[in-house]
């Protein structure tokens, strides 16, 4: 079973060659969906192995998949699936030389994500994440453009500043483990109270290391890179990002937190991240006031999402199981929106928000998806976020958090009504009377035709439909994770 | 070698170090910075040598020819090679030369402060100088918010990630092996990557005033 | 099933229908001489009556079937309120108590049917008229509750026939401050409700100033009749209400045909003799500008509100 | 396995089915099918509600993926009571959509969002924790916003009425979430029978008194958060408008009860006075501005924010008299509180559905255009015609029965057997009476107004003038109405007593059944029988009838163009009097409250200043609250949303600044 932990690292690296190397179209086309296939049956496998009670380790404990491991590494080959399927005619257009450059690196970028999420190592774990800034580099500026590059400038600036802080951390924490007489850099060693870490050390070595993965999550103040890169890159490459790396990098959070929580107690994470938290709520919805830019917009969100998964993190064990949840149905929901958003600019031209009107009259195929999409991102039943957020504020709440549940409820508010105002000027009114279209605005062409593949959006809003009321084994799966983060496995 | 003799070597290493970085931050000629920044990965790589003579560790060793190599010759190399076909060597920071000198004596006292519950009480004089490491970080970052060119705005990554190299050296004779190839690697791949940026945004540019980058915003 | 009870409500009935029309012939009788008119004599409003009823009714060919019922409907329900009070006799008829709450929206039915009548009319004078009297009404109508509730407070019940026959026994109630307050307010409501002075001047020849008349412009025949009855019969009936709750003696308690002669006989005097007040009340008054009318309900509605919270206080 | 509990299930499935269908059958068949599954998802959920009013019991739980209560479905006889309600509505609006939706409202999207929209307004009240309470509170809204936008493409205001729409029930949903995780904090339980162990005299059941009372009031159109009734109402399609105002407001006005008498029972006296006065204020500025309002679906829009005013007030003032130890008549005042519900429903669904047909054979919804109708529109006009004498609750109408309770349970509140109960129910009662007193006035001016207006007189515009009976559905869906509405005001004796059982046992003490079937209030000692009040009028009626037959055999009744018409010729229908210059009197009266804005042009010929030629008056009546207290808030926010700009200005430097103080502030933090 350990020898299923080398298939979702070794298989993109075989894709990535390979695409790079010879020169077959279908490869170079479909990278992406097969290394999605591939992670994602893995990591299946990976979740039925751990149900049933075993935890795989190899190369020296160095992989391990316990089932929060299993469960990311589920949550990613989801989320690949359904950008790169749902992104594969989205990009017929540029299938240039540079296709095959775009096929290894998205086959390298899912790969790397995959070892961040099954490490057993601080320091491996932190090279992964370091690598995805690596891959996602030459992926933002894919298109060459002056913007691209510009995003992809402060894209890797900005990434690798704040993941080096998260080295210094990491360095701390190892610096702690020599002090404590066992150097490791295992967290499932570091977590475990035995060993007798010093809590000084801990406590800068935490706080080091969080922010510099909070920059990789897109947690206020460290999200300024975020907005640009989703915005530039192609397609599936913002939905790849904004749907799992975000949450690859809250995983790392989440991991690091065990560790202080195991030394110092829960306060000092609790605060840390509900300020991050809050702070990323406040920032999403002050920008999304009065946002002109619809591929911005949906950045924002991310960002307001990935606070309340702050603030669920914060919470601790009693809000994890939401919060893990949130991570897949965020992941599916915004990377099926940004593919839809990608099709949008291909057949509109534009992505301000301004200059895309009535879509629901002239383009109800794509238009019908994103307002499915919108309705699930914004919260509402029976999708998966909906029993997130409400399971999230009430354990925060009874857990003593109830200012900050109070403001994040405002903040809540205000980002809700910027959405809608935002997707109700893109999507209503009828396409005669505005001036955007003056030709033949009388008799206005409707096609509805969705522009691609209309399959995998369908499954990812169906799959985030359903899955909050599948209880078992979702639900045993979720507890489970909790404990093995909890280190009672 | 004698204890004396160690902390003396490590104390000149660190003095290295500490005056490099404040020498970068003094500089604006691009050049010189590149300059500084090489003898500062020799520094380093002198610094894990000693500790390595003084441990015993062939491994110490290995790694500190390993910094050399990379620290103090490859990315500083990387750096200057068309740095002469620009002929844009001076840089201006947005903050001027004593505003600048000024942060740097707050930010190393800072890093003190900070450092001082970690090592405070420790024997090992290598771990007195985790500190400086700090503030090597800290001052790099400094670079890095205040340089305007897309090179400078390297180098001041560059200082920082010698400040974090250099305190795992200190604190904890370097983190295994394994781990500091890759991170060694990923670095050099981040600053090839941003150089061929760089060379792209010259090709769009013009120039590689970062200043310019301000097509994307709300 | 009390049958005295049903038989006093037939007497009430019958008796009223004739007394209305005498009623208003009386009053304008009245204000003709205090004005130096000869006048119509009391029994002009009978005449006019029976010359409606044998007049063949015109009606314009896009107006609705309202103009027939409406009348009907306003003569009805004038004639319930005369089944509901205590005019003759305070019996109550089980099923049917004479509740005051009942009574007033008895009495709204009949106003909609007016300001029906009015709208349907399609002239300006019909809307106008319209309008205005059901703004009256609406802001007539806290001032009446208000003042049903302060007279139900000493009973504890809003039954009519109860009220009357607590003032009989104990007259205390009658003179109590309270108890004037509600009856000065119900006495002002009354007067908008049935558009007399000084909110409505129901001898106007000028459509402009109408309320009330202006709804039965474009109405002629026996469908004017049964206006001009209805009408009447409510101010009538609410008179005697006043009539009774002022002075309550002389209304029948028992179904004796003596009782109830002395009843009949208490009514008609009282009922014309305060039709004969107010009339020569009206010379002295001049009608109101409409905007003015808010203030006049205003007093009515403090004076009725002091009433309900004053007999909480004081009680 | 009990009835209810396949009641409810069948609920959940049919909605299921009928959306499938919907989107499987030709769209021929479309309205006709999904028409008639709608239609079959109420009457479930009306046989399951009666159960539950009657007492049968039956719960359906589904467990979630998350570590929290399952959610548990298992209505009592209060849930089965509003079930009922919402189901009844849903019934004749499926009905009257089969007809009636066209075009975008007849879209597969829109007819499955019904499905959805009646299911979760019906199990809103089957709800037995918070978190399934808030599922199908969003279930709900979703699929409203939903039908909402259907018309989006043709209204202007339908993008605008959406926006403010979907975001004022986001305001209620997450005002409702913060409440109930307060309470469920505090009982640590998110269902509701835990949660009752909560001690009402707590400062926290205070907080969540507050807030869950305006999450639900927002929902229910109390003032000051009704502002998306006269935007969303008018722009709905006008089955969905009868749907949102006769079923789904209620559901706001089911959870205020839920707090007040099912899991915060007894508060203090303040929560009573509190829901007196929103519920008065929301029931005098609702029917102000219905009263001034012509465009006939925002009249009846504003309406509706007064009768809920007015059950908000029945249910406070029950609420201090029962604090006040006022048992009989706090009992008798929530009953007619529930009456009022019932009856409100009653009558709302015709009007809407009523103001949709008008909509349908004239296109208008502007009372000042139309006119003349009743002739033209019989059936239409009859339905609409009962159901305005319900709105303005005069007998025999269901809203003369429930207003008669209130004000009796009102007038013997303040004295219990002679005993004054305190200072301040004595002044709160005459105040509470005087209040439905001119809310009941100005309710008969604003519907002799709605009905006179379009219903009588002369057609005052010629897509009026060639308009035309709907089709027999939407003919047949608002008469059931109305019928109801008379079957509730003629027989509220065993009414009366439901209603009673749904709030408790004792509260059956206070209600009997009377004569035929009249209502009785023994513990206050008053009674109506409007049945024998009709068999009066009849008797009475009977000879002037006769008069009438005997003088019409020799003076029928004579047609002429002209009657007198104000003397002079015929005048053009355009110099009625229209629905404005109905209610500009009372415009004057209420100017301080309602502040129109007038501006008035006049142009003068060129010769002489003292001769006009031209007038143009222009008058706008706004709502108030939405300028005064909205407008400033989403300025200021737009002005920061502007400011927030700055932060991302595109300068890598600052961003770095960003990451840099923040490492600066943390890297000081911990070694503090």
């Amino acid at each position: 079973m350990s020898s299923v932990l080398w298939i979702p690292l070794l298989t993109p690296i075989v894709v990535a060659a390979l695409s790079a190397l010879t020169n077959w179209p279908p490869l170079r086309r479909l990278a992406g969906v097969i290394v999605s296939v591939i992670v994602l049956l893995s990591g299946v496998t990976l979740v039925i192995a751990v149900t049933q009670g075993q935890v795989p380790t190899s190369a020296g404990g160095t992989l391990r998949a316990d089932a929060l491991s299993a469960y990311m590494l589920t949550v990613v080959g989801a989320v690949g699936l359904v950008s790169n399927w749902g992104g594969l005619k989205e990009r017929g257009a540029d299938d240039g030389k540079n296709s095959g450059q775009y096929a290894a690196l998205i086959s390298l970028f899912l790969g790397a994500m995959s070892l961040a999420v099954l490490a057993d190592n601080l320091g491996a774990m932190w090279v992964a994440i370091e690598a995805t800034t690596i891959a996602t580099a030459f992926l933002v500026g894919h298109h060459r453009t002056r913007r691209s590059l510009e995003a992809a400038w402060k894209y890797v600036i900005l990434g690798s500043v704040g993941i080096a802080i998260a080295f210094l951390g990491i360095v701390l924490f190892y610096a702690a483990s020599i002090e404590a007489g066992t150097p490791t850099l295992s967290w499932v060693e570091l977590g475990n109270n035995y060993l007798a870490l010093d809590p000084t050390f801990v406590k800068i070595a935490g706080a080091l290391a969080v922010l510099g993965f909070a920059t990789k999550a897109g947690l206020a103040p460290m999200h300024s890179w975020l907005p640009d890169a989703h915005s530039q890159a192609p397609a599936p490459v913002s939905g790849l990002m904004s749907g799992v790396l975000l949450s690859v990098a809250l995983y790392a959070i989440l991991r690091i937190q065990s560790i202080t929580d195991a030394v110092l107690g829960v306060e000092f994470m609790r605060t840390l991240l509900s300020i991050g938290g809050l702070l990323s709520l406040a920032i999403a919805a002050a920008l999304l006031i009065r946002q002109r830019d619809y591929k911005r917009m949906l950045a924002y969100s991310s960002i307001e999402h990935m606070g309340v998964m702050a603030l669920g993190a914060a919470v601790g064990p009693a809000a994890l199981p939401a919060v893990l949840l949130y991570m897949l149905g965020h992941g599916l929901i915004k990377a099926s929106l940004f593919v839809i958003a990608g099709r949008i600019l291909t057949v509109e031209g534009t992505s301000r928000i301004a200059d895309v009107r009535s879509l629901l009259t002239r383009r109800p195929g794509l238009a019908v998806l994103w307002l499915i999409g919108m309705a699930a991102l914004l919260g509402f039943p029976p999708f998966s976020i909906f029993f997130s957020t409400v399971d999230i504020i009430l354990a925060g709440w009874a857990s003593g958090m109830a200012v900050v549940m109070a403001v994040a409820l405002v903040l809540m508010l205000i980002i809700f009504a910027g959405l809608t105002r935002l997707t109700a000027s893109m999507l209503f009114g009828s396409a005669g009377n505005d001036p955007a279209d003056s030709i033949g605005s009388d008799s206005p062409s409707t096609d509805s035709s969705s522009h691609g593949p209309r399959l995998p959006l369908v499954l990812a809003f169906v799959v985030t439909a359903v899955i909050a009321f599948i209880s078992t084994p979702i639900g045993t799966l979720l507890a489970a994770a909790t404990a093995a983060l909890a280190g009672t496995q | 070698m004698s204890e004396i003799l160690y902390a003396q070597l490590i104390a000149v290493g660190a003095g290295a170090l500490l005056l490099t970085s404040v020498l970068m931050v003094w500089r604006h000629s691009v050049l010189a910075s590149i300059r500084l920044l090489a003898t500062q990965g020799v520094a380093l790589a002198f610094l894990v040598a000693v500790m390595g003579i003084h441990e015993a560790e062939a491994e110490l060793l290995a790694v500190s020819i390993l910094v050399l190599a990379l620290k103090g010759v490859a990315l500083p190399w990387v750096l200057a090679r068309n740095s002469a076909t620009i002929g844009s060597t001076g840089d201006s920071s947005r903050l001027n030369p004593t505003a600048a000198l000024m942060s740097v004596v707050l930010l190393t006292t800072l890093a003190y402060v900070v450092s001082w519950p970690l090592v405070g009480t420790a024997t090992d004089p290598a771990e007195h100088a985790v500190p400086i490491g700090i503030a090597m970080v800290l001052i790099g970052f400094l670079l890095l918010v205040t340089r305007r060119r897309a090179r400078s705005q390297l180098i001041g990554f560059l200082l920082l990630d010698n400040g974090i190299a250099a305190v795992a050296f200190l604190i904890s004779g370097g983190v295994s092996v394994l781990l500091e190839l890759g991170v060694s690697l990923d670095l050099l791949v981040v600053v090839v990557i941003l150089h061929v940026f760089t060379g792209r945004m010259r090709s769009k540019f013009g120039q590689t005033d970062v200043d310019q980058l301000r097509e994307l915003h709300d | 099933m009390n049958w005295s009870a049903l038989i006093i409500a037939v007497i009430q009935v019958v008796f009223f229908v004739l007394l209305a029309p005498l009623l208003i012939g009386v009053m304008r009788q009245v204000r003709a001489k205090l004005e130096g008119r000869v006048g119509a004599g009391i029994w002009q409003p009978w005449r006019d009556l029976r010359k409606l009823l044998v007049k063949d009714p015109v009606r314009a060919e896009d107006s609705s079937w309202l103009q027939r019922a409406a009348p009907v409907t306003l003569l009805v329900s004038s004639l319930l309120l005369c089944v509901l009070f205590p005019l003759v006799g305070a019996m109550t008829v089980t099923l049917i108590p004479g509740d005051l709450f009942v009574v007033v929206s008895v009495l709204l039915i009949g106003v909609v049917a007016l300001a029906l009548v009015g709208l349907d009319s399609g002239t300006a004078f019909g809307g106008m008229g319209s309008s205005r009297h059901m703004m009256v009404a609406a802001l007539v109508e806290p001032t009446l509750l208000l003042a049903v509730y302060a007279l139900s407070i000493p009973t504890n019940s809003s039954t009519l026939a109860i009220i009357v026959e607590t003032r009989l026994e104990t007259p205390a109630v009658i003179l109590s401050p309270v108890s004037m307050l509600a009856m000065v307010a119900l006495i002002i409501a009354i007067m908008a409700e049935t558009g007399r002075l000084p909110v409505d001047n129901p001898s106007t020849h000028l459509e402009v100033t109408m309320l009330h008349e202006a709804m039965l412009l474009e109405s002629s025949g026996r469908d004017l009749a049964w206006l001009e009855l209805g009408s009447s019969l409510k101010l009538a009936a609410l008179l005697g209400l006043v009539a009774n709750l002022l002075v309550p003696w002389g209304i029948a308690t028992t179904s004796s045909a003596l009782a109830v002669i002395i009843g009949l006989v208490a009514i008609a005097v009282k009922v014309l003799l305060l039709g004969g007040l107010l009339a020569a009340g009206e010379v002295f008054l001049a009608k109101v500008r409409l905007f003015r009318v808010p203030e006049l309900v205003a007093g009515s509605f403090a004076l009725s509100f002091l009433a309900v919270t004053a007999s909480y206080l004081i009680a | 396995m009990t009835a209810v509990t396949a009641g409810l299930a069948a609920q959940l499935v049919l909605a299921l089915l009928s959306s499938v269908l919907t989107f499987s059958v030709p769209a021929r068949a479309r309205s006709r099918v999904s028409g008639i599954s709608c239609a079959l998802i109420s009457t479930a959920g009306a046989a399951t509600g009666a159960l539950a009013l009657a007492g049968g019991r039956g719960s359906l739980t589904i467990p979630l993926a998350l570590p929290v209560d399952p959610l548990t479905l298992s209505p009592d006889r209060l849930g089965g009571l509003f079930m009922l309600v919402a189901s009844a509505v849903g019934i004749l609006v499926s009905v009257y959509g089969i007809s009636y939706a066209h075009g975008p409202s007849a879209s597969r999207t829109s007819w499955a969002a019904l499905a959805f929209f009646l299911v979760g307004m019906q199990l809103v009240p089957a709800a037995a924790d918070a978190m399934s309470f808030l599922l199908m509170w969003e279930v709900m809204a979703l699929a409203s916003t939903a039908l909402l936008l259907a018309d989006h493409a043709h209204g202007r205001q339908v993008s605008s009425a959406t926006v403010w729409y979907s975001a004022m029930s986001q305001l209620s949903f997450l005002l409702l979430l913060g409440g109930f995780t307060v309470l469920s904090a505090a009982a640590e339980s998110t269902s509701f029978s835990a949660m009752r162990a909560v001690s009402s005299q707590s400062p926290t059941a205070s907080i969540v008194f507050v807030i869950l009372i305006l999450g639900f009031g927002s929902k229910a159109g109390l003032v000051p958060l009704h502002v998306w009734l006269p935007r969303a109402h008018p722009e709905a399609p006008s089955h969905i408008s009868a749907a949102m105002s006769a079923a789904m407001v209620k559901m706001g006005v089911y959870g205020a009860l839920l707090v007040c008498i099912r899991l915060l029972p007894d508060g203090p006296a303040w929560w009573g006075v509190l829901l007196l006065i929103l519920g008065g204020i929301s029931a005098m500025y609702g029917i102000l501005q219905a009263a001034v309002a012509s465009d006939v679906k925002k009249l009846l829009a504003y309406s509706t924010t007064e009768n809920v005013g007015l059950i908000f007030l029945g249910l406070g003032a029950s609420m201090l008299l029962r604090s006040y130890d006022a048992t009989a008549a706090a009992d008798v005042a929530i009953i007619a509180a529930l009456f009022l519900v019932v009856s409100h429903a009653a009558f709302k669904a015709p009007l809407f559905l009523g103001a949709g047909s008008i909509l349908h054979a004239t296109g208008e919804r502007n009372l000042d255009r139309l006119g003349g109708l009743g002739r033209r529109m019989p059936w239409t006009g009859a339905a609409f015609g009962i159901a305005s004498l319900g709105a303005a609750a005069l007998p025999i109408t269901s809203g003369f029965v429930a207003e008669w309770m209130l004000l009796q349970g009102l007038i013997h509140g303040a004295r219990v057997d002679g005993e004054l109960v305190s200072l301040p129910v004595s002044i709160a009662m005459p105040l509470a009476v005087a209040v439905i007193a001119l809310t009941a006035g100005l309710a008969l001016l604003t519907f002799v107004k709605a009905y006179g207006i379009a219903f009588l007189a002369r057609p005052r515009s010629p897509a009026a003038a060639s308009a035309h009976e709907v089709p027999a559905l939407m003919r047949i869906a608002p008469l059931i109405g109305a019928v109801a509405i008379l079957a509730l005001g003629l027989l509220p004796g065993p009414v009366a007593v439901a209603l009673a059982s749904a709030i408790g046992p004792e509260a059956v003490m206070n209600v009997r059944t009377i004569g035929l079937a009249g209502v009785g209030l023994p513990s206050i000692g008053a009674l109506l029988d409007p049945v024998g009040l009709l068999i009066a009028a009849a008797l009475v009626a009977i000879p002037v009838l006769t008069i009438i037959v005997v003088t019409s055999k020799r003076h029928p009744q004579r047609v002429a163009k002209l009657v007198w018409g104000g003397g002079g010729e015929r005048n053009n229908p355009r110099m009625q009097y229209t629905a404005t210059s109905y209610a500009e009197p009372l415009l004057r009266v209420f100017d301080d409250v309602l502040q129109p804005s007038r501006d008035v042009q006049v142009t003068h010929v060129d010769e002489s200043r003292y001769l006009v030629q031209r007038i143009k008056v222009e008058q706008r009546v706004s709502d108030r609250v939405e300028t005064g207290l909205y407008r400033p808030v989403l300025s200021f926010a737009d002005r920061i949303g502007v400011l927030a700009r700055r932060l991302q200005n595109g300068s890598i430097h600052r961003y770095l600044g960003y990451s840099f103080a923040a490492l600066l502030v943390v890297l000081v933090a911990v070694s503090l």
